[in-house]
C-alpha cells in the first residue's frame, strides 16, 4: 500500500547537520581521547593508547574524587533550592497584582546578567573587607566578620549562593510556565468544596506542575555539574581545594597540565553522572516529561 | 522565514580584506595600549608591506595561556609573534611550540637584558623568548605609622611580625590588618610562598636531581611560620581569598601596614585618585628569615615567535624592534612597567620619572624565576593545592600535606628523568 | 493577613534578585576609592566617568554590537532549525524520535568545556576561526538541544485538527507550518528565542579561544578585557555589565508576559 | 427527507474497496466496501469507537490505511496528500484558523490555490449570505458564537467546492434546538448543492433526516446499508434493530416448537406458522423484536402482553410507558392522550406483521 511520503528529512536534515557536525562530531573526539595518554608539553612521550587506563587513574586520584564529592554537595544543594524558589517565586508570580510585569522582568536580570559577570559580583560583595555582605551583617564589629572565601567551608557555601541567586529565575520561569497550564476551571471547582489554599496546592497544583518540576529539576541537575564560570572567577578551586568542582578540575588538566586525555576522561565522567541523574529523576517522577503517544 | 536565511547568507559571506604580508602579533589590551598601537605604527612606517593584525586576550595570565596553547597545540600558522608569561619557556620550548631565537638573538644582544629574565627565557641551552618588562615580589609599607611607632622598615619576616603586632595593638583601627598579600589558591600564592621558603633558605625543588624538596624542614618551616605568624596572626584570614587588586585595596585604603606586591603597586598607591595613603608609601626589598637572604619572585612578559609562523624573519624584525632600547624606555616611561634592559636602570629621564627603579634594580637583577620545566603547570597545580590547604587550615597537617605534594611533584618529575635534554 | 504575606514574598523576591545587582551598579558611579573603600559607601558620589572610561577607553559598544549580531543571528536560525525539528518530531510518528529527543538531552549535558577544543580544530579546519559564522554556528550547536525540546513539547500540545484543516484546505506541510502552525506558536517560539538568546550573550569560554579579533569579540570577552594583569577596574566593570544588561531587562519586559505564556505548553485553546 | 434526484453532474462518486486498519494491534477497520453515488448524501452511523471517524479521516487522508483502497470518481486517491484529494472536512470542532478573520478562513483554500481576488471575494460573501454570516466577515473565530463557528467551518467548506464533502460530527458541539435547525439547513445545502457528503454521527436521528443512504458500522463492520426506510423497518441483525430506533427495541427470547408455535420467557405463545414456515429448525432459539410504538392497548381479552407501568416518561406529544410483565421488561409508545399512572396494569397486543424475527443474530422475514 504506497502512502504518500511526509517530507520528514527537510524537517529534521538541518538539525541532524548541525547537531552531526558541531556537537556529536566533538563529543567523539572527547570520547576517543578519553582514551589516550599525551601530555602536550611532553610530545616525545607521545599519544599512547591506554584504553580505561585514564578512567582507572581517575578512580584513584584522591583529587578526583574530592572534587566529585564537591560537586556532588553543591548539586544536592544547589538543585532542589532553586527548585523551591523558583516553585515559590513562581507561586507568587502567578497571582495577578499590580507590578507583576516588573516583577517578572526583575527576576529575570539575574539570568540574563552574563555568568563572568555575575561572578564578578559576587567576589565584590563577599570580600571580607570592602565587601557588603559582612558590613550589613556585623555593621563595624570586625572581629564577626566572615571571610566567605577564604574559609574552606563557607568557599562552597559563597558559590551556592551565587549559583541560587543566578538561575533561580530559570526555574521559576519553567513551573510558571506549569502553573499557567493549570485550567482555571479546577480551582473554582475546589473552591466551591471549600478547600484551603494548602489543600489547593496539595491536590491540585502540585500533581500538575509535576512535569514542569521534573523540568527543572532536571535542566538544573545538568547545569549544576557543569558549573564553571563560578569558581572560576571566585575561588579557582580555592580555598585548600575546597570548591575544585570536577569540571574545572577536568579544566585544569585539559587546558593549564595539557594532560588532554585524562581531562577527556574527566568530562566523560561528569556527563556519565548527569545520564544517569537524568535517568533516575524520569524513572522516579514519572515519564510525564516524555512525549505521550499520539493517539489514534 | 525567507528574512532569516537571507540575513544567514549576508553573514556567511563576509568578506575579509587581503593586504600585504600580515603578521599577526596576539596580546592582551594593556593599560596603556594607546602606546602601544603607536609603536606598532611606528613599526609598520619603518617596514613598508608590513600589516601587524593584533589579536586580543584576557590579561590573566591563565585565560590568555588558553588561548594561545589552542592555536600552538594545532599549529595554527595565523600566529607569528604573542606575549609569554615568565613561567611558560621551559613548557613552550619542550612542546616545540616557541621557536628557538639564537640565530637571531646573539649573546652580546642578550647581555643587554636582566640576566634573572634572560635566565628564564632559556630551556635546554637555548633562548626562546625576549623579556620585555619584568615583574618582582617587593614590600610596600605605610612609613607614617612605622615612624609614628618609631620601627625602622624590618630586615626581617619576625621583625615585620613584632612590628605589626604593636602597631596594631596601638592603633586599636577594627579594619587595620598587619599584612596584605595574595593567598588565594592561585599562581600568584606560589610567588608569595616561594618568597617566604626561598628566603628561609629552602627551595621548592631540586633541578639537578628533579625530585621536589617541599618536604624539607626551612621548607616546612616557613609555611607554619605564614600559618601561625601570619594568617594565623596579623592578617585578616580574607587574605586567603585575595588577588592582586584586593590585597593593594587594603592598602591604599589605609587599612594595611605591610603588604606584598609588584612593582605597579607603587604608581597605584601614590596615585592620590586612587589611594588614601599617596606619599606616605615606603617600598624596599621583602624581608628573609635570620640569617638568610630577601628573595624576590620573578614575574614579567617576553615575546615569543611560533615554530608555525610562516615568516619567522619578519617576526624577529618586530620583536627587535618591540624590545629595542628605544621602545623598551618609551614603554617603561609611559606604562610605568620595569623594563627589560638593565641600562634604562641608569637612565636619567626614567630615574626621574620614576625613582624607585633605582632601589629595585638590585630587586629586579636578583629575583628568582619559579622552577624552569615543561612541566612547571602541573607542579603549579599541586603547589598550590599543598599551600592553600597548609595555610588556610590552622591545625592543618603540614607534614603530611607536604609529603603526599612532594610525591605528587616527584611522579611529574619523574616523567622527564627519561628524556633527558641534549 | 494572607494580604501582608504574600506582599512580604513579592518584596523579598524583588530583594533577593535586585539588591545584589543594584550594589555593583552603584559602584559603577563611585569614584576609585569609595569602590573598595573600608567600611563600604553605601550611596554613590554619582559621577560618570567609569561610564565614559567603558564606553570610549574600553569600546565597550562595538563589543556589544558583536555580542548583538552573534545573539541575533544565532537565536534566528537555532529557532528556525530547532523549530522544524521540534514540529516534524512533535507531528510525525517516527520510531526514532523519542531516542532523537533523548540523544539531544544528552549532548545537552556533556561539558562545553571540553568539547571547546575539537570545536576550535573544527572551525580553524573550516577557516570560520574570528568570524561570525563560526561562533554562530558553535553556539546553534549549544542551544539546539534545549530548544528543540521547548518547542517540540510546545507543538505537540498545540491543538492538532487545525493544522488537519490547513492539510485539507490545500496547504502543504510547509505552508501548514508557515501560514497557520508558527502564527499560533508564537509564544513558544518566543520563549525558546529569549533562552537561546540570553545563552548566545552570556557565553564566554568558546568566545575566548574562538575570537581573538578584537572587531569581533563579544560583550563577555569583552570585559573579561577590562581587567589588567593585576588590576581590577570595578567601576568600569559595573558600568559596563549595566550597560549590557539594560537590552537584555528591557526586552524581557516588553515580552515577558509572551515567554511565560509560550512556556504553558498547550496554552493556546483552539 | 425527499430530494428530487439530480442529473448526472461533475461530483464524482466515492469508493471504498476493502478497507482496513489495525492500530497497535487492534483491528479498527475490518475490509470494509461501500460506495457514495453522485450527489448522494450518505451517513456512517455507529456507537462511539466502532472507527467511523478513523473511516473518514482515512478518506480524508489525514490517517493512512493498512489495507484496501480508496477511490474519488474513477482516480485512486489513498496514495495523495489530503490537498491533492479536493475533499473538504468539516471537524467536529470547527478548527477555525485563530488568529485570522472569518473572510480569511474561509477564502483561505482558494488563496492557497491561486485563485485571483477578485473572484474569492466574490465566493466568499456569496456563502456567507447563504449562511447568514454576512456581518462576522471581519470578527475573529473567539467572538463568535458556537453557532456562527459552526457556520463558518461549513461556509469554509463550500467555498472550496470540492469533490466530495467529509463530516466528523459536525453538530455534536451544539444545543439541542441549534442542532435540529442545523440538520433542516444541511439537508436544505444538499438539496442545493447535490454535491457527493460523507457524514460521521453517532446520533440516529440526524442519520434518519440528512442521510439518504446510511450504512451503519460496528466494532470496523458494516452492519448494514440502506436507504433509511429500510435501515429502520427492515434491521438486518440485532446490532442495527438496537442501534436504531429511540427508545430501543423490546426483544423477547423465544423457541420454536414443532408447529411453528414461539414460546417466548414470558409464557407469550407466537402462532408463526404461516410465516416463519420451513425456514427455522424445530426447537431452534429465536429473538422477537417488536418496536415500541408497534405496541398497542387492547381489551384484556385478547391482549399478548399485560403488565405494570413500572415507569412513565411523559414527551408531551407520546409517553414511554416502561411495564414489567412478569419479569419481561417492555417499554411500549403510546399516544398521549391517554395517560397512564404509576403501577396501573394494562393490556397490550401487536400486529403479527409488524413483528422482527431474528435467529443467531440474523434476521428471519416473516412475508
Amino acid at each position: 500500500m504506497k502512502r504518500y511520503h511526509e517530507p520528514v528529512w527537510q524537517f529534521l536534515s538541518p538539525s541532524l547537520v548541525v547537531v552531526g557536525v558541531f556537537s556529536l562530531y566533538p563529543i567523539f573526539e572527547s570520547f576517543r581521547l578519553s582514551f589516550y595518554r599525551m601530555i602536550l608539553t611532553l610530545p616525545w612521550l607521545g599519544q599512547k593508547f591506554v584504553g580505561w587506563r585514564n578512567y582507572a587513574d581517575l578512580i584513584s586520584d584522591p583529587v578526583a574524587l574530592s572534587s566529585f564529592t564537591t560537586s556532588a554537595l553543591f548539586v544536592a544543594v544547589t538543585t532542589p533550592i532553586e527548585v523551591l524558589l523558583g516553585l515559590g517565586m513562581a507561586l507568587v508570580l502567578n497571582e495577578s497584582f499590580r507590578g507583576r510585569g516588573w516583577l517578572r522582568a526583575v527576576v529575570l536580570i539575574p539570568w540574563a546578567v552574563p555568568t563572568v559577570v555575575a561572578s564578578q559580583m559576587w567576589r565584590f560583595i563577599f570580600n571580607d573587607r570592602y565587601g557588603v555582605f559582612n558590613y550589613l551583617l556585623f555593621g563595624d564589629a570586625t572581629q564577626f566578620y566572615w571571610a566567605p572565601l577564604a574559609e574552606p567551608g563557607l568557599a562552597l557555601m559563597s558559590i551556592m549562593i551565587a549559583d541560587v541567586w543566578k538561575t533561580s529565575a530559570f526555574a521559576a520561569l519553567i513551573i510558571l510556565a506549569g502553573l499557567q497550564g493549570i485550567p482555571h476551571e479546577l480551582y473554582e471547582a475546589v473552591n466551591v468544596d471549600g478547600a484551603s489554599a494548602w489543600q489547593k496546592f496539595r491536590h491540585i497544583t502540585l500533581p500538575l506542575i509535576k512535569p514542569a518540576l521534573l523540568l527543572a529539576l532536571l535542566f538544573r541537575t545538568i547545569d549544576a555539574l557543569k558549573v564553571f564560570d563560578l569558581v572560576f572567577v571566585m575561588t579557582q578551586g580555592g580555598p585548600a581545594d575546597s570548591t575544585n568542582v570536577l569540571q574545572f578540575y577536568g579544566y585544569k588538566k585539559s587546558f593549564a597540565e595539557g594532560m588532554i586525555g585524562y581531562g577527556s576522561a574527566i568530562a566523560v565522567a561528569v556527563f556519565l553522572v548527569s545520564l544517569l541523574l537524568s535517568l533516575l529523576y524520569i524513572r522516579l517522577l514519572g515519564a510525564g516529561l516524555l512525549r505521550k503517544e499520539r493517539a489514534a | 522565514m525567507r528574512t532569516i536565511f537571507s540575513l544567514a547568507i549576508i553573514l556567511f559571506l563576509a568578506p575579509c580584506v587581503e593586504a600585504q604580508t600580515q603578521l599577526r602579533f596576539v596580546t592582551w589590551t594593556s593599560e596603556a595600549a594607546k602606546v602601544w598601537t603607536q609603536i606598532i605604527a611606528d613599526f609598520e612606517a619603518a617596514h613598508p608591506g608590513v600589516k601587524v593584525v593584533q589579536e586580543v586576550g584576557p590579561s590573566s595570565s591563565t585565560e590568555f595561556h588558553d588561548l594561545i596553547t589552542q592555536k600552538l597545540r594545532n599549529r595554527d600558522p595565523q600566529l607569528d609573534v604573542f606575549f609569554m608569561d615568565v613561567i611558560w619557556p621551559a613548557e613552550f620550548a619542550a612542546a616545540g611550540w616557541a621557536l628557538p631565537l639564537d640565530e637571531f638573538f646573539p649573546i652580546a644582544e642578550q647581555k643587554q637584558f636582566l640576566e634573572a629574565p634572560m635566565q628564564a627565557d632559556r630551556y635546554a641551552q637555548r633562548v626562546y623568548g625576549v623579556p620585555v618588562f619584568v615583574d618582582a615580589g617587593m614590600l610596600y609599607f605605610r612609613k607614617d605609622l612605622l615612624e609614628k611607632h618609631g620601627f625602622a622598615p624590618p630586615r626581617t619576616w619576625p621583625e615585620l611580625v613584632r612590628q605589626a603586632q604593636s602597631i596594631l595593638a596601638q592603633e586599636r583601627d577594627p579594619y587595620l590588618t598587619g599584612y596584605s598579600a595574595q593567598f588565594k589558591q592561585y599562581e600568584g600564592l606560589i610567588c608569595n610562598m616561594m618568597e617566604f621558603i626561598l628566603g628561609n633558605g629552602a627551595t621548592l625543588w631540586n633541578e639537578q636531581e628533579l625530585r621536589s624538596t617541599l618536604q624539607d624542614t626551612r621548607a616546612k618551616e616557613a609555611v607554619r611560620f605564614v600559618r601561625d605568624q601570619i594568617v594565623g596572626a596579623i592578617s585578616n584570614r580574607g587574605i586567603l581569598a585575595y588577588q592582586e587588586s584586593e590585597s593593594l585595596a587594603l592598602f591604599t585604603q589605609g587599612k594595611a601596614i605591610f603588604h606584598r606586591n609588584w612593582p605597579y603597586a607603587w604608581e597605584v598607591a601614590n596615585d592620590a585618585k586612587q589611594s588614601k595613603v599617596a606619599g606616605k608609601v615606603g617600598v624596599m626589598p621583602l624581608p628573609a628569615f635570620p640569617g638568610q637572604k630577601s628573595v624576590a619572585t620573578l614575574g614579567g612578559w617576553q615575546l615569543a615567535i611560533s615554530r608555525f609562523s610562516r615568516q619567522p624573519q619578519i617576526a624577529w624584525q618586530f620583536v627587535q624592534f618591540m624590545t629595542s632600547a628605544e621602545t623598551q624606555k618609551r614603554v617603561a616611561l609611559s606604562t610605568g612597567r620595569a623594563p627589560a634592559r638593565a641600562a634604562l636602570y641608569h637612565d636619567a629621564e626614567i630615574l626621574k620619572r620614576y625613582p624607585q627603579f633605582d632601589s629595585q634594580y638590585q630587586t629586579f637583577v636578583r629575583a628568582v624565576p619559579r622552577p624552569r620545566t615543561p612541566v612547571y603547570l602541573p607542579l603549579a597545580n599541586i603547589m598550590q593545592r599543598y599551600f592553600s590547604s597548609a595555610i588556610a587550615i590552622a591545625d592543618s597537617d603540614i607534614d603530611g600535606l607536604a609529603r603526599s605534594a612532594a610525591r605528587d611533584m616527584d611522579r611529574m618529575l619523574e616523567l622527564l628523568r627519561d628524556r633527558r635534554q641534549p | 493577613m494572607r494580604r501582608i504575606a504574600f506582599a512580604g514574598a513579592v518584596v523579598a523576591i524583588g530583594a533577593f534578585t535586585l539588591l545584589p545587582f543594584l550594589w555593583f551598579v552603584s559602584a559603577s558611579w563611585k569614584s576609585a576609592t569609595e569602590i573598595n573603600s573600608i567600611p563600604p559607601v553605601l550611596w554613590p558620589s554619582f559621577h560618570w566617568d567609569h561610564y565614559r572610561a567603558a564606553i570610549a577607553e574600553h569600546g565597550l559598544l562595538h563589543y556589544i554590537a558583536n555580542s548583538v549580531i552573534v545573539a541575533t543571528a544565532t537565536t534566528l536560525l537555532s529557532i528556525a532549525i530547532a523549530a522544524l525539528a521540534g514540529f516534524a518530531l512533535a507531528r510525525f510518528r517516527l520510531p526514532w524520535g523519542r531516542f532523537y529527543l533523548m540523544l539531544l538531552l544528552a549532548l545537552s549535558m556533556f561539558p562545553q568545556i571540553a568539547i571547546a577544543g575539537p570545536i576550535w580544530r573544527l572551525l580553524n579546519f573550516l577557516g570560520w576561526l574570528n568570524s561570525y559564522q563560526g561562533i554562530v554556528a558553535a553556539y546553534i550547536a549549544l542551544s539546539l538541544p534545549f530548544a528543540v525540546w521547548i518547542l517540540a513539547t510546545f507543538f505537540q500540545e498545540l491543538p492538532y485538527d487545525i493544522e488537519e484543516a490547513a492539510l485539507i484546505d490545500g496547504c502543504s506541510r510547509w505552508q501548514a507550518l508557515r501560514l497557520v502552525v508558527l502564527p499560533l506558536a508564537a509564544p513558544g517560539l518566543f520563549t525558546a528565542a529569549i533562552l537561546v538568546f540570553i545563552h548566545a550573550w552570556n557565553e564566554f569560554f568558546f568566545a575566548l579561544i574562538i575570537l581573538t579579533y578584537p572587531a569581533r569579540q563579544t560583550l563577555p570577552v569583552g570585559i573579561a578585557l577590562f581587567p589588567g594583569e593585576y588590576t581590577m577596574p570595578w567601576g568600569e566593570i559595573a558600568a559596563a555589565s549595566t550597560i549590557a544588561t539594560l537590552p537584555l531587562v528591557a526586552l524581557t519586559l516588553i515580552f515577558q508576559r509572551r515567554i511565560v505564556q509560550g512556556l504553558s505548553a498547550g496554552a493556546v485553546k483552539g | 427527507m425527499l430530494r428530487e434526484k439530480k442529473s448526472e453532474g461533475t461530483i464524482a462518486s466515492l469508493t471504498v474497496d476493502k478497507l482496513s486498519k489495525t492500530f497497535a494491534g487492534r483491528e479498527i477497520l475490518k475490509e470494509l466496501s461501500f460506495q457514495v453515488a453522485d450527489g448522494e448524501f450518505c451517513v456512517l452511523l455507529g456507537p462511539s469507537g466502532c472507527g467511523k471517524t478513523t473511516l473518514l479521516r482515512i478518506v480524508a487522508g489525514l490517517e493512512t490505511a493498512s489495507g484496501g483502497t480508496v477511490s474519488i470518481g474513477t482516480a485512486r486517491v489513498d496514495a495523495l496528500a489530503p490537498r491533492d484529494r479536493d475533499v473538504a472536512f468539516v471537524f467536529q470542532n470547527y478548527a477555525l484558523y485563530p488568529h485570522m478573520t472569518v473572510f480569511d478562513n474561509l477564502g483561505f483554500s482558494l488563496r492557497l490555490h491561486g485563485v485571483p481576488k477578485k473572484e474569492i471575494h466574490a465566493r466568499v460573501t456569496e456563502v456567507a449570505q447563504m449562511l447568514e454570516i454576512g456581518h462576522q466577515l471581519d470578527h475573529k473565530p473567539q467572538q463568535l458564537s458556537g453557532g456562527q463557528r459552526q457556520r463558518v467551518a461549513l461556509g469554509r467548506a463550500i467555498v472550496r467546492r470540492p469533490k466530495l464533502f467529509l463530516f466528523d460530527e459536525p453538530l455534536s458541539n451544539l444545543d439541542a434546538t441549534l442542532r435540529t435547525n442545523m440538520r433542516v439547513e444541511l439537508a436544505r445545502l444538499h438539496g442545493r448543492l447535490r454535491s457527493t457528503m460523507l457524514y460521521v454521527t453517532h446520533d440516529q436521528a440526524e442519520a434518519m433526516t440528512l442521510g439518504e443512504k446510511i450504512i451503519v458500522l460496528d466494532r470496523g463492520e458494516i452492519q448494514q446499508s440502506g436507504a433509511p426506510g429500510e435501515i429502520y423497518h427492515r434491521p438486518m441483525n440485532l446490532f442495527v434493530a438496537g442501534f436504531v430506533g429511540q427508545p430501543q427495541m423490546n426483544f423477547i427470547e423465544g423457541r420454536l416448537d414443532g408447529h411453528g408455535k414461539l414460546h417466548t420467557e414470558a409464557g407469550v405463545e407466537f402462532d408463526l406458522f404461516s410465516t416463519v414456515g420451513g425456514r427455522a429448525a424445530p426447537d431452534s432459539q429465536l429473538t422477537v423484536g417488536i418496536r415500541p410504538e408497534d405496541l398497542r392497548r387492547c381489551a384484556s381479552t385478547d391482549a399478548r402482553f399485560a403488565g405494570t407501568a413500572e415507569f412513565v416518561e411523559d414527551l408531551g406529544s407520546d409517553c414511554f410507558v416502561h411495564l414489567d410483565c412478569g419479569g419481561l421488561k417492555l417499554v411500549a409508545r403510546l399516544p398521549a392522550q391517554d395517560p397512564i399512572k404509576l403501577g396501573q396494569r394494562i393490556d397490550l397486543n401487536v400486529d403479527p406483521e409488524r413483528v422482527h424475527l431474528f435467529h443467531q443474530k440474523r434476521r428471519i422475514d416473516l412475508t
